[in-house]
């Protein structure tokens, strides 16, 4: 066999999703569609983004749990702002500019002091939400016309389906993770700090400046999460993205990299991503179950997607040789 | 990324020097520090009277209040010693308090629903260590499983009966949460009898030994004989009974089942403790007692954020702001860089 | 008729009640229900409403999360011609077509109702101790706004010490202990005001505890009337509670079916009244 | 390189070393375990900070303080515990050294082209995008070399670099330094095999306990006063170690496997192990040594064959299962399959025996301590104290660590993989006479090594592999190093 298998995961990952979809469409009228499969893209169009830093973050060995907090308080930013008369680019912009400046700063501060990752980003999971509070208490509109534009947007797809502006944010977004990932030195050095990062060091990695831009890219793409799901929802919230950064983890994991580090794609992202999204989907399709059935299926569908994931890995691993 | 210590043990004769190099100290410090200002926001915050028959007093208050965090904490240290991480402990809890509410409604004895909520822990956590150990899961998903559905399980266990949230009455179970035995608050005799009985498990038999060399590096252990897989899962074992405890305490400190809100963010907290413990998430060790002062640490600030009269908004960036300072008491780098306390003896 | 229903979460006593209520009732109108839980997310909740465009059902129930973002989501919903229709919390939109009608109770007026209680009980002179809701929530933004409102009238009357317990039993416990230690055994105060039941009963733990008499030493007022709170002020416990009635089905599934059956312009707010029981 | 001082907690490391070095020299650095050779070149290399001490580079001081940089400046190295990511592809870890692309963008295509250019200097043809981790340790140490040449390298450090090549691939490597020397790069060269001292380099210096014991030119030095120079007395028995010793009758036999295989990594072979016995394991990188000792102990599952212990039969086996009926295996790859670099020296010496007891019956502190400070002694690990991590050991050490567990859980039967690599010449003798002692105690050694020397000294049988499957077995007087490379070549040698 030729296949590499490092694409395993991605490609069982893959498989799994279409398995899902098929047989959701064979239980449910409507659900084969390419509407469902443009909401789907659109409805976590900002999970994804935020997950496609954190993709780079737990490709390194790290984690980032300051993204749902980040989502949350560039929404407000950006809906206070937008009272206060500036245009949602420049606050986007300046949002954007923020959130480097902020990951840069989280990474700093784990490579510098040498603390976890876990532990400094769950610090700003807290700063960030706190300061959310600060802004406002209140959910505040977006005004500006732009909004209405920006939704305006939309690509048809075949059937009813539509690809809105946020599912093109989003893979424009992507296609950028999957080229600095893949096509890049830094995201070579990425991987290798995950790999092993005393020898990434040892041969020539500069793990500071490395972890600093890693997290400043983080902080980037979960700015840019935010600035997708305030137009998305053309408001600032304060609770907003509360506990996404559970969700954008899952969304990597099950993509296929791994939190140990060094091994993962940032398209399984997507992947990962999107089978979230197919869940929560196809439990609203089915609408019988009651709040407690509801998150005993959550969970029960992700033990089922991930044994399937893991049948499908292995059985591939037999063929493909000698196992680790 | 090995971390070159640059601290000069040369010369630890006295017990001064001792202290500074024991990682104990900078929890200690913090503790203290968060107490300090306590006491000079709040003039007799160290005070403390005997109300109802039992003591009564802020500091009683954050040992009494620390109690769940630190038990659930003990479980979070030893499964993040194995190199793990347990998300679904919040959930736990809350299946343990859907199951007493449960069986004391249906009239079972008190002291045998007890055993059934620890059972239920220690069911939950083998479903943990069976993904995680058995299907090598990673940790992180594994358990998110059970907690994305644990807290939904325990909605169903309530709805068994029809009850919303459904409270209960029970002597034991209360009195062992909130009543007192000898002035002293029932639930610190209750979480030391669990801490001393964890401190034996680990350390007095090897499994602790174990639990590290599993954490430190998997493959070789397996070489040198230990059974990885089974050691991993006992881990996450005792994780969902320590869980349990707290989750009886919680329970029956509200004697209310409520599965969507008890303990939530509960292992963010748990994991804080062990972290600010001075233990890494990458494994390899477990300092049991360093847990409980880190438990404490965050148990203070929460009571302190309470008792200032600072509006609710600014809970969290002072949670923050605090356990970023704590951090960088810790690390050496930022000690060394900002000068803190001591300055570093140049031989 | 399929009604696709998407709630908030299921926290506290309240919002499980109002769920359940939602479902029972649905057999009664011969409606099929489609529940969706957002679990407190408002992600979780536009999701739904597109789950529910793309399934073709008949009307869609709205309990929103939040007051904003719901713009563009309507807007689809009304080009597809689904009548939306809002309960419990209200929404934003610069264009009101975009939803039929909300059938609510109002959260302002329960903090006006609370206040006004206890202001003719204390005879306008109070010091209150607040147990907030979820820091940025609806509720607790309106109630607390509703409540300040009327006591602002009276300058005797002032909240010395507000936290936020999350709306949850355990919240209001761990909050009211504190503020038994940070007042000195409550000492001076005369009420404790809750943006709902749950955590009133966790204060009144927390106060029996302290070997205070909750609703003799202090007046406990509280929104929701939940049965427990019902047991609460039977027993002494607690003075007041302003109900906001979990019992909505019979208020809501007649307007919807009766709008599907013949379209009409409808009040942009049919209000459920909420009343006040005291001990 | 003036007045180098570096101390860790309780060690001093390196105590005010100089070192010089001159443009085309091939300079070795020798000295035991421990001695501090390995941080001297990181210091060097500015893999770590020191404490105190000038770098001069072309008669300029210099600074840096990450290898990059120093590479920049024409410093380059391979580290001893070999650096490479495992799990990436060869192309990328070869790529993380070199600077080329622009705006950081890399072009894989160029990548690949460069890699395949490096490691032709190198006479490496290997499949550029397998993960590193896929190829045996002699593989990735030349892939760790080529990773570090650049063009404008001008002193290429290697630590340990032969530690685990054959002969053939050691002149491969001795071709590819003598043509650097005659480019005018200083290299310098550590290692623990004296003859390849001797062979290759013009200078030597010598550390001991961290401080610089001299620096000689190798003509005016004698073997034996270089090494009475490394371990400060003189030691006749060091090179009487190496000589053959022969064998007495060996006693029962302990293990028996007959046709243990598996597919893709080993073909059926039979081999037996008796009480009293030294069996050496011979044969070239990737012969499958390492495959055969793991199939033994069950840390590969066999699918083929049968094994019996003590005449009852065992199969499937695991490692703990191999334990408890009294079998220890030391790995060849001690920084991933050998310790757990996070626990201490008791600890990862108490491990295995604890294992065998199980977790209930826990040895108590004072027997652990006893047991560690025993074997510390025994085995001459250079440590302040048996609470040290062992990562913080010397590479030697570390080794000498493994070997102690192996021997704390008592075994009948110890598979050595690769025991004496990285070792001393002191502590080798030592490590070799200890391999005797065990025989004579009545204990089966398996001992796979890549030194012909050393299985002769040894072994009192010797199974030979090829492709990972056996190709013959030499008993008693048979036992010879012409023998052995002949068998190991095969027919290639017949046909040339
Ligand atoms: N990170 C560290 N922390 C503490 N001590 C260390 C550390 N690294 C090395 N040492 C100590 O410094 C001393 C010198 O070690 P070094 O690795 O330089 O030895 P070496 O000469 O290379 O030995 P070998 O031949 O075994 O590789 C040893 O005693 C070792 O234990
Ligand atoms: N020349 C080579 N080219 C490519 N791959 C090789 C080469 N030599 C060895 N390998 C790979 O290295 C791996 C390790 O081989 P193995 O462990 O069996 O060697 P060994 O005989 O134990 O030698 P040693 O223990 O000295 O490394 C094998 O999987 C093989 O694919
Ligand atoms: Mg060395
Ligand atoms: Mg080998």
């Amino acid at each position: 066999m030729t296949l590499n298998k490092k694409y395993l995961p991605l490609i069982a990952t893959i498989v799994v999703f279409v398995a899902l979809f098929v047989i959701g469409g064979s239980m449910y009228r409507n659900f084969l569609s390419t509407m469902v499969l443009g909401n789907i893209l659109a409805d976590n169009s900002f999970i994804i983004i935020a997950a496609i830093g954190a993709t780079f973050v737990i490709l390194s060995g790290g984690i980032d749990l300051s993204v749902g907090s980040m989502i949350g308080f560039v929404g407000v930013c950006m809906a206070v702002l937008d009272s206060m008369g500036w245009h949602p680019l420049a606050t986007a912009i300046f949002m954007l500019f923020f959130g480097v400046a902020f990951g840069a700063a989280q990474g700093f501060i784990i490579d510098f002091c040498k603390i976890q990752p876990f532990i400094v980003t769950l610090a700003g999971l807290f700063l960030l939400r706190g300061l959310c509070f600060m802004v406002t208490l209140d959910s505040v509109p977006i005004q500006h016309e732009f909004v209405q534009f920006y939704s305006s947007i939309k690509v048809d797809l075949p059937g009813r389906g539509v690809l809105r502006s946020s599912a093109l944010v989003m893979l424009v977004a992507l296609a950028l993770g999957i080229f600095i990932a893949h096509f890049t030195r830094f995201g070579n050095h990425v991987y290798a700090m995950g790999g092993d990062a005393e020898s990434a060091r040892l041969m020539g990695v500069n793990i500071r400046t490395t972890t600093v831009k890693i997290y400043a890219l983080a902080g980037f793409f979960s700015a840019l999460a935010g600035v997708v799901y305030a137009l998305y929802t053309s408001s600032g919230y304060p609770l907003a993205g509360s506990t996404l950064e559970l969700t954008a983890i899952a969304a990597v994991v099950l993509g296929g990299t791994l939190l140990s580090g060094g091994v993962g794609m940032v398209a399984g992202t997507l992947f990962g991503g999107m089978i979230l999204g197919l869940i929560s989907t196809l439990i609203i399709f089915n609408g019988s179950l009651n709040s407690a059935w509801i998150m005993i299926s959550n969970g029960a569908l992700l033990f089922l997607f991930i044994v399937m994931h893991r049948v499908l890995v292995g059985s591939f691993d037999l063929k493909g040789g000698t196992k680790e | 990324m090995s971390q070159i210590p640059d601290i000069n043990m040369g010369g630890t004769t006295n017990w001064f020097a001792k202290i500074r190099h024991s990682r104990a100290i900078w929890p200690l410090m913090a503790l203290a520090i968060i107490l300090i200002i306590d006491a000079i926001i709040m003039p007799g915050f160290f005070e403390i009277r005997i109300v109802e028959g039992r003591l009564f007093g802020n500091v009683i208050d954050i040992l009494y209040r620390a109690v769940p965090t630190a038990l659930i904490a003990l479980g979070m240290a030893i499964v993040i010693g194995s190199r793990g991480i347990d998300l679904s402990v919040g959930s736990i809890v809350a299946i343990c308090g859907a199951v007493i509410a449960w069986r004391i409604n249906a009239g079972d004895p008190h002291l045998l629903v007890f055993f059934y909520a620890l059972l239920a822990g220690v069911i939950c956590g083998m479903w943990n260590g069976m993904l995680v150990a058995g299907l090598g899961i990673q940790p992180i998903i594994a358990t998110l499983i059970l907690m994305v559905a644990g807290r939904g399980i325990g909605l169903l266990i309530n709805s068994l009966y029809g009850g919303i949230n459904p409270s209960f009455e029970s002597e034991l179970l209360q009195g062992m949460s909130t009543g007192s035995v000898l002035y002293i608050p029932t639930r610190l005799f209750a979480a030391a009898a669990v801490f001393f009985g964890l401190w034996l498990l680990i350390r007095r038999t090897a499994l602790g030994l174990f639990i590290e060399a599993v954490g430190g590096n998997a493959a070789a252990s397996a070489l040198a004989g230990v059974n990885s897989r089974l050691i991993t899962f006992a881990a996450y074992v005792v994780c969902g009974f320590t869980a349990a405890f707290a989750g009886v305490i919680m329970t029956a400190d509200t004697h209310t089942s409520d599965p969507v809100s008890i303990a939530m963010f509960s292992e963010l907290d748990a994991i804080l403790a062990v972290v600010i413990g001075g233990a890494s998430l990458s494994g390899g060790r477990i300092y049991l007692g360093m847990t409980v002062i880190g438990a404490l640490v965050i148990q203070a600030l929460t009571t302190s954020i309470l008792i200032s009269g600072l509006p609710p908004e600014y809970n969290l960036i002072i949670k923050a702001l605090v356990v970023l300072f704590v951090l960088f008491l810790q690390s050496e780098n930022a000690r060394a860089t900002f000068g803190l306390m001591f300055k570093r003896d140049v031989k | 008729q399929t009604i696709g229903f998407s709630q908030v979460g299921s926290e506290g006593d309240w919002r499980p009640a109002f769920s359940q209520n939602m479902r029972e009732t649905a057999e009664d109108y011969g409606v099929d229900l489609k529940f969706a839980n957002a679990q407190g997310k408002q992600e979780e909740q536009l999701r739904a409403v597109r789950a529910f465009i793309a399934q073709g059902v008949d009307a869609i129930v709205v309990a929103p999360v939040v007051v904003t973002g719901w713009e563009s989501v309507l807007q689809e919903a009304k080009d597809a011609e689904i009548p939306v229709f809002l309960v419990d919390r209200d929404v934003e939109v610069s264009d009101k077509s975009l939803y039929v009608t909300r059938i609510s109770a109002d959260f302002n007026l329960e903090g006006k109702l609370a206040g006004a209680w206890l202001a003719a009980e204390s005879v306008g002179t109070c010091k209150i101790v607040e147990l907030q809701g979820t820091t940025g929530s609806a509720p607790a933004i309106e109630r607390k706004g509703g409540f300040e409102a009327v006591i602002d009238q009276f300058p005797a009357m002032e909240i010395v010490a507000t936290q936020s317990g999350d709306f949850t039993t355990e919240g209001g416990k761990k909050v009211m202990e504190a503020f038994i230690k940070s007042t000195n055994n409550l000492e001076g105060i005369c009420a404790s005001f809750a943006h709902n039941d749950n955590m009133q009963l966790g204060a009144i733990q927390a106060m029996k505890e302290a070997g205070l008499k909750p609703g003799e030493d202090v007046l406990m007022v509280s929104v929701d009337y939940v049965p427990a709170i019902e047991d609460a002020l039977e027993a002494g416990d607690a003075n007041a509670s302003v109900e906001l009635r979990s019992a909505v089905g019979k208020f809501i599934y007649p307007v919807i079916l009766d709008y599907l059956e013949e379209p009409k312009e409808l009040d942009k707010w049919i209000v459920i009244p909420s009343d006040l029981h005291t001990q | 390189m003036k007045g180098i001082c570096k101390s860790f907690p309780g060690v001093v490391a390196l105590d005010n070393v100089d070192l010089t070095l001159r443009p085309g020299e091939v300079h070795a650095l020798l000295g035991e375990n421990g001695a501090g050779k390995s941080t001297l070149v990181k210091v060097l290399t500015g893999a770590i900070s020191r404490d105190r001490g000038d770098i001069i580079l072309d008669g300029n001081p210099v600074e840096f303080s990450t290898t990059a940089e120093a590479a920049n400046l024409g410093i380059s190295t391979v580290f001893q515990e070999v650096n490479l990511v495992s799990a990436m592809s060869v192309t990328k870890n070869l790529a993380l050294a070199s600077q080329t692309g622009r705006f950081g963008v890399i072009s894989w295509k160029k990548a690949r082209q460069d890699a395949r250019e490096k490691l032709k200097r190198l006479d490496l043809d290997i499949d550029l995008e397998q993960p590193v981790g896929t190829f045996s340790v002699a593989i990735q140490q030349l892939i760790a070399i080529a990773s570090a040449l650049n063009d404008n390298t001008k002193v290429l450090v290697l630590d340990e670099p032969t530690a685990s090549l054959d002969a053939q691939e050691t002149r491969a490597l001795f071709d590819i330094v003598r043509e650097l020397k005659s480019r005018g790069i200083a290299v310098v060269f550590i290692t623990h095999f004296l003859e390849q001292v001797f062979e290759i380099s013009d200078r030597i210096s010598v550390l001991r306990n961290g401080q610089l014991v001299g620096t000689k030119p190798i003509d005016d030095i004698s073997r034996g006063e270089l090494i009475s120079m490394m371990i400060g007395k003189e030691l006749g028995e060091v090179e009487s170690a190496f000589s053959r010793r022969e064998g007495k009758e060996p006693g029962a036999e302990i293990v028996r496997a007959e046709g243990l295989g598996r597919r893709r990594t080993l073909q059926p072979c039979d081999i037996s192990l008796h009480k009293g016995e030294v069996v050496g394991l011979a044969g070239l990188l990737g012969s499958g040594r390492t495959e055969l000792t793991k199939l033994i102990f069950g840390a590969i599952k066999n699918d083929s064959g049968t094994m019996t212990v003590n005449g009852k039969q065992q199969l499937p086996n695991t490692p703990r299962k191999s334990i408890n009926t009294g079998i220890a295996l030391c790995p060849e790859d001690r920084k991933t399959e050998g310790l757990v670099g996070e626990l201490t020296i008791r600890e990862n010496i108490v491990l295995s025996m604890q294992a065998k007891k199980g977790w209930l019956r826990k040895v108590p502190f004072k027997e652990q301590q006893k047991l560690a400070a025993e074997m510390i002694k025994a085995m001459d690990i250079a440590t302040p104290d048996a609470e040290k991590q062992v990562r913080q050991l010397s590479g030697g050490n570390q080794q000498k660590v493994v070997l102690a567990r192996a021997l704390a859980s008592k075994p009948d039967v110890m598979l050595l993989d690769e025991p004496t690599r990285g070792i001393d010449v002191g502590a080798h003798a030592e490590i070799i006479v200890l391999i005797r002692k065990l025989c004579e105690e009545g204990l089966a050694l398996l001992v796979a090594s890549s030194e012909i020397n050393e299985i002769v000294a040894v072994a009192d049988r010797v199974v030979i592999l090829r492709d990972r499957s056996k190709v013959g077995e030499l008993v008693g007087q048979d036992v010879t190093r012409d023998a052995i490379i002949e068998t190991i070549a095969g027919e290639d040698v017949a046909d040339s």
